[in-house]
This record gives structure tokens, sequence and C-alpha cells, in this order.
């Protein structure tokens, strides 16, 4: 290492003010001043603060230098590298100067929005682009490395997000694996019976486009499958997706139904019909199934608990019953994967003081959807758990294990209007009194605060609180036999308990249970309460910090359905535009093996998470593979012989970093003292 | 025989003698010997934070101090009193979490020659260690004389499982420990709804009709469940539900009879201890009765209980106006 | 800032300042019934800055330290805490309307700091005396005294006195000095 | 004593975009770490650690994303193990183990990095100059 030397390079410095983002809490002028004198010995011929070095005007500037000062390196001390490395990457290629040779001081995030002193923030400024230039100087340049994007896309996720992800891809011309877990598509909305504000039939618009994917030519319909592994990068994934067994075969089967109706063994349906109802052992999870093949539910089914039974074979006009048939492994390769896993629904029970699954009449929202729904348990008859008596009085809960630092701490955003929507269905289908139990009313969308209007006109009453409990121990006359809701009427200051026949609790929306494995898999990240992480909250909403790996809907946060498919397409905007461009630059930045110092030791084969070092037994040393490294540097940390560098890593480019900065920071301590 | 320094509180020499007595007696048996902080004093109960935090917190300390000065083969304190339990463990809790706190704390205590270190003990409910020490299958190995028959409503009440620093327990609305405790001993296990509500805890000397209503409401319940007994773990709530409950009955024109227990007395029945040992009869609501019904003679209480004879008989008792004042049930 | 005043003098992070105002607190308070305000409604008074109707309100005293709004507080504010808080400069201003608690709290402490135990229960008798609003209720009150007396074993008179009492007052003496600092 | 000066190696997926949030959300904290990024924390060699104190450092700081959630899915994995001993080399070495701090902050974490930012810098200032302690 000899991060020392005195360099040839000519490096230029630009220090921006992004505003008074930067200019507000670092003095700039000085600091742009001091970078021309002081870093002068090393390397600095041109330093210069600007308004916005992001802005064309800023961008050019540095062309200039470099074509007219013949600049051989650049430093822009501004925002986060996270924003805008690119841009001023591809200002220097633009200017002839190869984006490598770029290197950028974040003086923003990391600097004037986190520090109080001026002064202090200033000296910080300093040393970062000293560190900065201590770098540059020893940076090469690179070339980066194109692959070919393959044009086949993975959906996982057959809900109304990952329908039409999948169709606008598929109506592009280009082939879309689309994997659900369940036995068919449609995902939560297939189970609800009208959507807010419009009241719409849920079923009448998602069933047509259900019907769509499955019957497209471009897309492959995996359901009852799942994603097990996946490999490669960008522009080639190798994806393995498991296929269970369905015990039918598809080709024969014609989805007539004989098998479920023939089949003996009855089962609470916890999936589809939230605990609420029943399917037999053999089933499609609703009648509109797509696909319309059921499955056989090996855990329920007499045949494979007693070897007894059959039933189903013997009446299936097709012989389409398969008891012998296998999980497949299926391997796909695609360029692209778009993430449309969804939500589940916050357990209740966890709130003992509601008395869900203690208390019979007190029902989940999602319990309610089915009760509602036409095609539901109830016929979409709103009664009480003994399936006749229908309630007079009604009480709906909003923010049951939300905004709640016991459960969870953010807002589910689709209560508020799902429970003023449970409200109106159960005015019109019982006539009774309903009662909302609200902390705020949260209506932020096209038509939804005219839709509260509207149930206020119908007579719902409004209680503003949380509710404290709901029991049925009955204090008072007129309690007995009711569950009372105990409750602070903030709006008047007083607690009430008000008897009611049955309670919906509008449960939050919560993060997969399995998301952190599917993150894990997928090789992206979760945030604290296990929702995806986009790239960027506001202008990247659907990319994550994975390349080629996309999210959208409610797996990404908690969302309504038109905001859920408007991100289904916008991933699959993003995607198309991948596949339009056929290529891809992939890291340049990889690892390299000093083929004489080597001793083929072979600690770093293991320390590799993608197995990209391989070694030769011949030569008696360890060898990258390119196209298979991705630039973590986990094997040059893990060298003992120092003989692994990683490109635009190497340890005199880090050493040159600490160098820099540490002299500043102690020349600042002279001069202090002084 | 494994120690615990034991904290005994005010109620135990006096109203809880009979928690004292059998606290003792089953002791033996559940093989745990309880070694009493030497000159231990008052925890002050609610009263004092009210007042003075200060000096309130200091007089808990005080009894920490002198534990960890004593705590030889252990760091477990035991209180079988509720409000003492919490007390001391919050105290505990705080020195540790608000240093600043502590050390003022600690420079009240040196002005007595003591310190605290917070976190050095361990401060735990006698049910907690029964449960978790002991365990249920050595509590159901000692059972002689199982309580088959016997209908018994668990009251935890408030300060047991909450605030619940140490997340010691199954939860802070509906705990199931003393349920699970009262099956191992051969009992019927009422589902109370009402386990952890209040008892009224000083209202009964400030507020006594708010207090009376809160009695009402476990008292009643209880009997709509059809329960022979109710069984505490705390002083507090045993007097609030035993010796107010015939005031309760004159202030409602009822007539509820519900003996109430502590949880050790019945534990040292079903291990053959003698009823006597355990301060049966000195509760106001004769347990008597209910005794019978499994077997069991148990001494008559001095005087009898529910004296207050009410003014005529009553169905559902109608709350007075005051409580139900600021209620509306919504219908108006 | 009452609202940063009130969080200042209790133990730990109380997070009262974090009130959403959705009256968890005062619907699941026991003695609710018997409040002038609901916690919540004092919360919002501290907001606003309100020292005298704060401090006025019977609500704390009210409270019966069953902590139900503290562990279902969704913004995790130590209620029952800020409750003793509350109290405590209730006292210091002098603001109280009904002294009744706040006797009765005297009362037990005075016996605490004095013998190192309390009278417990015993004081039922003689704290009743000093009310009339509870001296109405002494037909019950005497006959359970009585009753409790001829106990034996219970409500020993006066309680018996700590060996350390002297150190116990030096401790409260010194402790008392704090609070004002 | 003067202002402590610490060098942190953040990786580049979760750890510094930690940091990128805390100014998001303008958390403030001292300024007395400068942020080095690398790809991940498995980068970090000893050396460069070791590299970081010659130069004058009083403290290091490691910093990589949570253990199952590493971008290059087990890179941290080998800092995890390496770090730790290192850690003890320090020792042996006769250098405070704590001036060498290794955490993992999530890209989510904007508030935790300011703290541990706080914290470790608060350490830091309470133990001499390292190079004193070198004489």
């Amino acid at each position: 290492m000899s991060p020392d030397r005195k360099p040839q390079e000519r490096v230029g410095v630009y220090v921006c003010h992004c505003g008074s983002n930067i200019a507000g809490v670092v003095d700039v002028a000085d600091v742009g001043e001091w970078a021309g004198k002081e870093l002068e010995p090393h390397g600095v011929v041109v330093a210069r603060d600007y308004k916005f070095m992001c802005s064309s005007l800023g961008q050019e500037l540095i062309a200039k230098d470099i074509k007219e000062q013949g600049l051989t390196r650049v430093v822009v001390a501004a925002c986060s590298p996270h924003l805008h490395e690119p841009t001023f990457r591809t200002a220097c290629s633009r200017a002839g100067l190869n984006p490598y040779l770029f290197e950028m001081a974040n003086i923003r995030e990391q600097d004037s929005w986190v520090t109080t002193d001026k002064l202090e923030a200033t000296k910080k400024a300093k040393a970062l682009i000293a560190a900065a230039v201590g770098r540059v100087v020893h940076q090469q340049p690179l070339e980066s490395l194109f692959v070919p994007v393959d044009p086949n896309v993975l959906v996982v996720g057959g809900g109304v997000t990952g329908i039409q992800a999948a169709l606008e891809i598929a109506n592009s011309g280009r082939h879309v694996y689309l994997v659900e877990r369940e036995p068919s598509i449609g995902g939560h909305m297939a189970q609800f019976d009208k959507t807010f504000p419009t009241l719409d039939c849920s079923a009448c618009i998602l069933t047509p486009k259900m019907f769509d994917a499955g019957n497209h030519k471009n897309i492959t319909m995996l359901t009852w499958s799942e994603v097990e592994k996946v490999e490669g990068h960008i522009g080639n994934f190798t994806v393995t997706i498991r296929k269970r067994a369905r015990y039918i075969d598809e080709s024969l089967c014609t989805g007539c139904g004989v098998c479920w109706e023939k089949c003996p063994k009855k089962v609470v349906d916890q999936v589809f019909e939230a605990g609420l109802g029943f399917r037999k052992a053999v089933y499609t999870p609703f009648p509109q199934a797509v696909p319309k093949y059921p499955v056989i539910d090996r855990e329920n089914c007499t045949y494979f608990q007693k070897g007894t039974c059959k039933a189903c074979e013997t009446y299936c006009p097709a012989g389409a019953i398969k008891f012998d048939q296998q999980d497949e492994h299926l391997t796909a390769k695609v360029g692209n994967i778009i993430l449309a896993t969804g939500y589940d629904l916050f357990d209740s029970r966890k709130i003992t003081n509601y008395g869900y699954g203690r208390l019979a009449n007190v029902f989940s929202s999602l319990e309610f959807e089915r009760m509602t729904n036409a095609a539901g348990p109830t016929m979409g008859r709103v009664v009480l758990r003994d399936g006749v008596t229908q309630p007079k009085s009604v009480a709906v809960i909003h923010c049951v294990g939300s905004r709640d630092k016991n459960y969870h701490n953010y807002c589910s955003a689709v209560c508020c209007m799902q429970s003023l929507k449970s409200a109106h269905l159960i005015k019109e289908k019982t006539g009774g009194d309903v009662y909302q139990f609200y902390i705020d009313m949260r209506t932020p969308a096209k038509t939804y605060d005219e839709f509260y209007q509207r149930i206020i006109r119908e007579g719902v009453n409004m209680v503003r609180g949380k509710v404290a409990e709901i029991t049925d121990t009955a204090l008072e006359p007129g309690e007995e036999g009711k569950l009372v809701v105990q409750v602070e009427d903030t709006l008047i200051g007083r607690q009430r308990r008000i008897p009611v026949d049955m309670v919906v609790l509008s449960a939050g929306l919560e993060a997969r249970h399995d998301a952190k494995e599917v993150a894990q898999r997928f090789g992206i990240s979760c945030s604290a309460d296990e929702w995806f992480i986009e790239r960027h909250p506001k202008l990247d909403p659907v990319a994550t910090m994975t390349d080629g790996v996309f999210v959208a809907g409610a797996c990404q946060g908690p969302k309504d359905i038109p905001s859920s498919v408007a991100q289904g397409a916008a991933a699959a905007a993003r995607v198309l535009s991948i596949i339009g461009q056929g290529q891809i630059e992939i890291e340049a930045a990889t690892a390299i093996v000093d083929e004489v110092s080597c001793v083929g030791c072979k600690q770093c084969v293991p320390s590799c998470p993608y197995r990209a070092i391989e070694y030769l037994a011949v030569e008696g040393r360890a060898h990258v593979v390119e196209a298979l490294c991705k630039g973590c540097g986990t094997c040059v940390g893990t060298c003992l012989s120092k003989s692994i560098s990683l490109k635009h890593f190497t340890d005199d480019q880090i050493v040159a970093e600490v160098v820099g900065a540490m002299r500043v920071m102690k020349s600042f301590e002279t001069t202090a003292v002084a | 025989m494994s120690d615990y320094i034991f904290y005994p509180g005010c109620s135990m020499e006096s109203s809880a003698k009979a928690y004292y007595d059998s606290v003792m007696a089953v002791s033996k048996p559940l093989g745990i010997s309880l070694k009493e902080i030497d000159d231990w004093n008052c925890c002050g109960a609610t009263e004092y934070l009210s007042l003075d935090r200060m000096p309130a917190y200091s007089l808990i300390a005080r009894n920490l101090a002198l534990a960890e000065r004593q705590a030889a083969d252990t760091r477990t304190v035991v209180a079988p009193c509720s409000a003492c339990y919490l007390n001391l463990s919050k105290t505990d809790h705080y020195m540790g979490e608000d240093k600043a706190f502590g050390e003022k704390i600690n420079e009240a205590l040196a002005a007595g020659g003591l310190h605290y270190s917070p976190g050095e003990l361990v401060v735990r409910h006698l049910l907690d260690v029964v449960l978790n020490d002991v365990g249920l299958d050595a509590v159901k190995a000692k059972v002689v004389r199982p309580l088959t028959g016997l209908r018994v409503v668990p009251y935890v009440g408030c300060m047991l499982p909450r605030p619940d620093y140490g997340k010691r327990y199954s939860d802070t609305e509906r705990p199931t420990e003393l349920d699970d405790l009262m099956r191992a001993l051969g009992a019927e296990v009422v589902d109370f709804p009402l386990k952890t509500a209040c008892c009224g805890g000083h209202m009964t000397q400030i507020g006594p009709d708010t207090a009376f209503e809160l009695i009402r409401r476990l008292v009643s319940s209880a009997v709509g469940c059809k329960a022979d007994v109710m069984v505490a773990l705390c002083p507090m709530c045993q007097m609030n539900l035993d010796a107010f409950q015939s005031q309760m009955n004159g202030h409602f024109h009822a007539d509820y009879r519900m003996p109430v227990l502590f949880f050790t007395q019945l534990m040292g029945l079903a291990f053959g201890e003698k009823p006597e040992k355990l301060g049966f009869g000195s509760e106001f609501v004769s347990a008597r009765e209910a005794m019978s019904r499994i077997g069991v003679a148990t001494p008559q209480p001095v005087v009898e209980g529910a004296a207050a004879r009410p003014r005529k008989a009553a169905g559902l008792p109608m709350p007075p106006p005051r409580v139900t004042a600021r209620q509306s049930t919504g219908k108006d | 800032m009452l609202t940063q005043e009130v969080a200042m003098r209790t133990p730990g992070q109380s997070n009262i300042e974090m009130c959403i105002q959705c009256g968890t607190c005062g619907g699941s308070c026991p003695s609710g019934s018997a409040m002038d305000h609901t916690p919540r409604a004092v919360f919002a008074l501290m907001r606003a800055g309100m020292r005298d109707a704060v401090l006025k309100s019977n609500m704390p005293w009210m409270c019966v330290s069953c902590y139900c709004c503290t562990v279902r507080c969704p913004q995790d504010i130590h209620i029952t805490d800020v409750m003793y808080t509350l109290k405590n400069m209730a006292l210091e201003a002098g603001t109280i309307q009904d002294e009744i608690a706040s006797d009765f709290s005297k009362a037990f402490i005075r016996y605490v700091e004095n013998y190192g135990r309390s009278f417990e229960i015993g004081l039922a008798g003689i704290h009743s005396l000093t009310h009339m609003r509870l001296a109405a209720r002494l037909p019950n009150m005497v006959p359970m005294a009585i009753r409790m007396l001829t106990k034996k074993g219970m409500l020993p008179l006066p309680p018996k006195r700590i060996k350390g009492i002297d150190d116990l007052k030096k401790i409260l003496k010194r402790a008392k000095s704090m609070e004002a600092a | 004593m003067s202002e402590p000066k610490i060098i942190g190696f953040l990786c580049n997926w979760c750890s510094y975009r930690g940091a990128d949030a805390a100014g998001m959300a303008r958390m403030k904290y001292p300024p007395n770490v400068k942020i080095i990024r690398v790809p991940c924390s498995g980068r970090i060699s000893p050396e460069l650690v070791l590299r970081s104190l010659r130069e004058g450092a009083d403290g290091v700081m490691v910093l990589g994303c949570h253990i199952g959630d590493c971008h290059y899915a087990t890179g941290n994995h080998r800092t995890a193990k390496r770090m730790p001993v290192l850690k003890k080399l320090l020792e042996y070495a006769g250098i405070d183990p704590e001036r060498l701090h290794i955490n993992w902050v999530s890209a989510a974490e904007g508030e935790r990095f300011a703290t541990v930012m706080k914290d470790f810098t608060e350490k830091i200032s309470a133990l001499p100059p390292f190079v004193e302690t070198m004489r």
C-alpha cells in the first residue's frame, strides 16, 4: 500500500450547495477555497462550489473542466451517492472520463443534515472531501460488463397485484411465470364482497382478470406452487419452483366438481373462508377459481390418512384423480422478478381484552367479508355465530392491532374505509344500529371522504374513541346477554358502555409471516415491520436495492386495491423497460486474484457467497469467475496473503480514504491547540 | 430446601394473618425456606407515591438495600402481597432504567448508611415462585386431599400481571397461572372474566360508592359463575372483597355471601394441613359451608360476616346513581 | 411546558408527550365514572398549559392504580406513574379541591414515617371519623373495626416500631429535600 | 481531551443507507465519525482496522446488515466471525478492544444509526486519545 505517493493526477473538486440543504449549514465557499489550496499537493487543480451540481449547468461545469483543465479525476461533494452517483458518472463519461474515476463525498445526508454546529459541519465536509480526493487518485478506469436480458419474467403472488403485473407484461408479448402458493389465484380480493368506495362487486371486477391471466398464451400459471431457490442476477436469474402435487391430472380434469360433491370429508376452511365455512378434502377454494382444477388436501384426505375411501377417484368421470402424483421441481430462466406476495391479517386473538376467539360474536373483518359475500358460508346474510340470529346492533372497531405500540405501530391504511363499508353493508342487510369506534377517520383518496359522509347520512353512530374492552359481563340492566363495548367517547369526555349483539374487528394488515425468509431468498431486505423495502420511498417505489427484483402491492406496505393495481402495473413497466434495453450493465467492481502471490490456501473459496471462486488444482491457485462475482469483497477480507483485491475497493483506495480523512482531522486538532 | 429472601409486608401481621399462617404452613411441603428481611419497613402502598415521590421510592428502596446486604445463597426476594411486590419491583426497575433517579435514591439511602445496586435482586411474587421454581408437578405430588368438587373463582387482581416489568406472567388481562395452580389442587376452576378487574383498592377509604360498585361487580359475577369460593393472592384484594362485602351488600340492598380465601389456604388444605393452622375462620364471610361441601370442617368465624342484613331482598342490584351519572348506555 | 415538567418529575421514560388522545385510558378506568375529567382529557389540558385545571382535577386522586390504562395505552405512556406525579404536584401547589383522598394518604403515611410500619385498615375508623362524608358510613365502619379487633392477631394497636426507625427518618428527610432540586 | 476521531466502515446496502436515512430524518449525532463506504462489511480485513488506528483514529466502527439481511447473503457472517477475533487480538496487543465496535444497522434504522453513533462517540470520548495510549 502506498497511499501517500505524490499523485500525477489532476483532480477537480465540486462542492454543491444543494440550495440551502448543504449551504445552510456548511460554509461551502470556504470549503471550496480550502480544497483548492490545502488539497493542491494531493492533486486538486480545480475546486468550485455551485448551487446545484446535479443540474444540467452543474454537470456542464464538470464536463467543461474535464476538457479545458484536462482533469483526470473528479470529486463531487454533495448528497448521497445512492441518489446522484449515476448522474455524475454519466456526466463524466459523456465528457470522455471513465466513470470509475469519479468519487462522491456525502456532505448532505451524512453531514449538513445531521450536524447542528456549522463549524463542525464545515470541518467534517473538509475531512470527507480530503478522504474522497485521497481515494480518487488511486481509482482505476473500469469497463462495465454488459449481459443480455432474458425477456422472461417471474411474478410471485397471484393476487390482484400479481395478476395486473402479469397481464401487462404478457400483453406486451413477453412470457411470464405466475407463481401462486394457494390452489387458485385471486388473493384477498377474491374473498371480498364489495369494494370501497364504489361498492362494486369484488368478484365481478376480479374474475375477468383472473380468467385472462389463466388463459393467456404468454402466461405460465403455477398455482399450489412456491419458489424455492433463486440464483443468478438481473438479466438471467435461474429460479427453482416447487409444484406441489395436486393429486389431479390437469390434462384430464374438466373441473366438473363431482369429486368434491362426493368427497365425504368436511374441513373447516381456514384460508379462503377465514374459518367461517367448510370445504371438502378435495376442493377448489371458490367456484370461480382459476385454474378450475381442484387439489387434494393430503392432511385431511381419508385415503391418505387411513388408506381407504377413494370416493373422488370412483366418481371422477375423467379418471383425473392421481393419488400417486409427486411434487415436481421446475427450473425457469428469467431476467426479472416481481414480488407481489401481499399481506397477512393481524391476529386479533393477541388483544385479549377484545375477546376475539373467546366471545363467539366477535368477528374479524375478514370473517365479516366472507359473511357478507353472497357466495360465502351464510349466503351473504349477516348473522351471529349461531348462523340464524340477525344482530340488532353491531359495533365496528377500527385500528385493531394498528397504531398501537403493543402490536403494530403503523396505520394499516385500509381499515377506516373498510369499516365504513362494513357499516354500510350491515345497515343495508340488517337495518340495525351500527356503531363505528375510531381514533381518527382517515379517508385520504379520491371520493373516499364523500363515502364517509354518505355513511354518516345513513345514520351510522360515530364514536370517537379507541375501545378499551369488549366484555360479556353485564353490569347494568340492558347488558345481559349482550356484548358490551366499553370506551371513552372522547368527544364528550365520558366513559360509555354500549351493549351490542355483534362486534366486527377491523384488524390491521401485517407482513406475511414468512416475509423475512422470502426476502432472503430473493436477496432483498425488510423494514422493522417486515415489509419489503423499496429502493427509494418516493422516486423508486417498486424497485429494490437488488437489480432485477421488484416489489408491488401490499408486500411493500399496507395498500388498498387501487394503489396495489397501480403498483403492479408500475412494476411491469419497469421490467419492460429493462427488457427493452436488451442488455444490462452489471457490476464492474469484481474481485481478482493475483496469480503470483496466491498460495492456493483455498480460504477464499468457501467465503464466497456466490461460489464464484474456483480452485485451479493444476496451477495451485484460486480463480474468480467474473460473471458470477457480485463484488462483495468478502474473499478479500478473508485472504491471508492479500492476493485477492476487489476492483474499485482496493486496499490502497480504502486506506488512502482513511489517510485523507485522518490527516485533515488531525490538522484541525493542532490548529485548535495552537 | 431452596432459600428465598422474604418480604411479608404489613398486612401479613394484621388483617391478612390467615395469609401469613397459610404461607408458612405450605412453605415446608413446597420445599422453600423464606428468610424474612431483617427490620423491613412498610412499602408505603400506593399512598406514599401519591404524596411525594422521592421519599416514597426511598422508603421502598430501604427494603431492597437491606435485602441486598442480607442476600447470601439467593438473589430472589419473594413478596406475597401484590402491592408490595409491585412497589419493590417498580423501584428496582426505575432505579435501573433511570440512572440519575437511581443515584438520587441511593443518595437518600446513604443518609441511613445504606445502598442498593439496581438489578442486584430479583423481585417475585409467591405465586410465580410456586409455579416456576417449585412447579406444578411437584405441587400435584404433594396433594393428599384434592379439592375435587370445589368450584373456585381465581381472582388475580391488578398489580401482579400489570405492568409486569419482568414479563413474568402469561397475559396482562387474563393470566392463567392461578387457574393452573388451582386445577393442580384438584379444584374445579371458573374461567373468570373479571379475574384482573380492580377490587377497589383504597377507594373503600376515599370513595366508597366507587369501591362498592367495583366489589359488587366481582362478587356478583363470581356468584353468577356459581362459585363456592373466590381465591385471592393479595391481602388488599382479599380484604376489600371479604371484609367490605357486607357493607357492599348494605349499599346495594343485596345479600351476597361469597367467601374469599387466600390461594395458600386452599393449597394447605390440599396438602393435608389442618384448617386451623391455615387461618380458616378469620374470614368475614364464612367459608364453612363452602368447605363442608368437600367434606372439610373449617372453624366458624368469631363474628358472623355478612352482618348487615339487606333491608329487602333485591334482584340484580341497581348501581347507585352517582356511579352511573357519567355513564350513558349509548341508547341516549 | 407543563407536559415536559410532568415528564421530568416522572421516573423513567413516561412518553406522556406521545398521547394521541384515543381515550383507551378513560375507557379502561374502573373509577372513570367518578372522575371530573378522564386521564386523556387531563393530558389535553396539560398540552394546553392549563395548569390550574390540571392540578385541580380529582382524576388522579380517583386512580386505583390498576394499571389497565398503562398496559393498554397504544403509545406506551406510563399513565399510572403520571397520576402519582400529578398528585405530588397538586399537593405542592395546594390546589386540591377534595382533601378526602390526600388526607387518607397522609394519615396512612404518618404512621409509616413514625413506626416504619403501616397501621393498615385500622385507619378506616379513625379516617372516617375525620370526614363527614365518610362518617355517614360509621354505622357500617365501626362494627367492622370492632369485629376486627375481636379477631386474634388483627390490628395490633399501635403497630410495632422498626429498629432502624431513626435511620429511616434520616433517609426520608434527605429524600424530601430532593424533589425541589 | 481533544475530540475523538472515529472511522466508520459501512456496508453500502444496509448501514450506509441507514446513515442516509438518519440524514433524511434530520437526526442529529456527533460529527466525529467519518464514514467510509464499502460494498459489504465482509470486505473489511483486520489490516484496514489496524491501519485506521495507526493513522490516528481513536475508534473504528464496522457496521453491516443484520445477520440474514446481507445483500450478499452471507458476507456479514464472515464479519460476525472475524471481528470478535480481532477484538481479542487488540486486547492481546494491549489495545482497549472497546475501540473497535461491530454492529448491525438496516437501511430502515435511521434512528438506531444515530443512537449507535452517539453511544460509540461517547464511549470513545471517555478513553484517552489512542496515540497517547501507544506512547
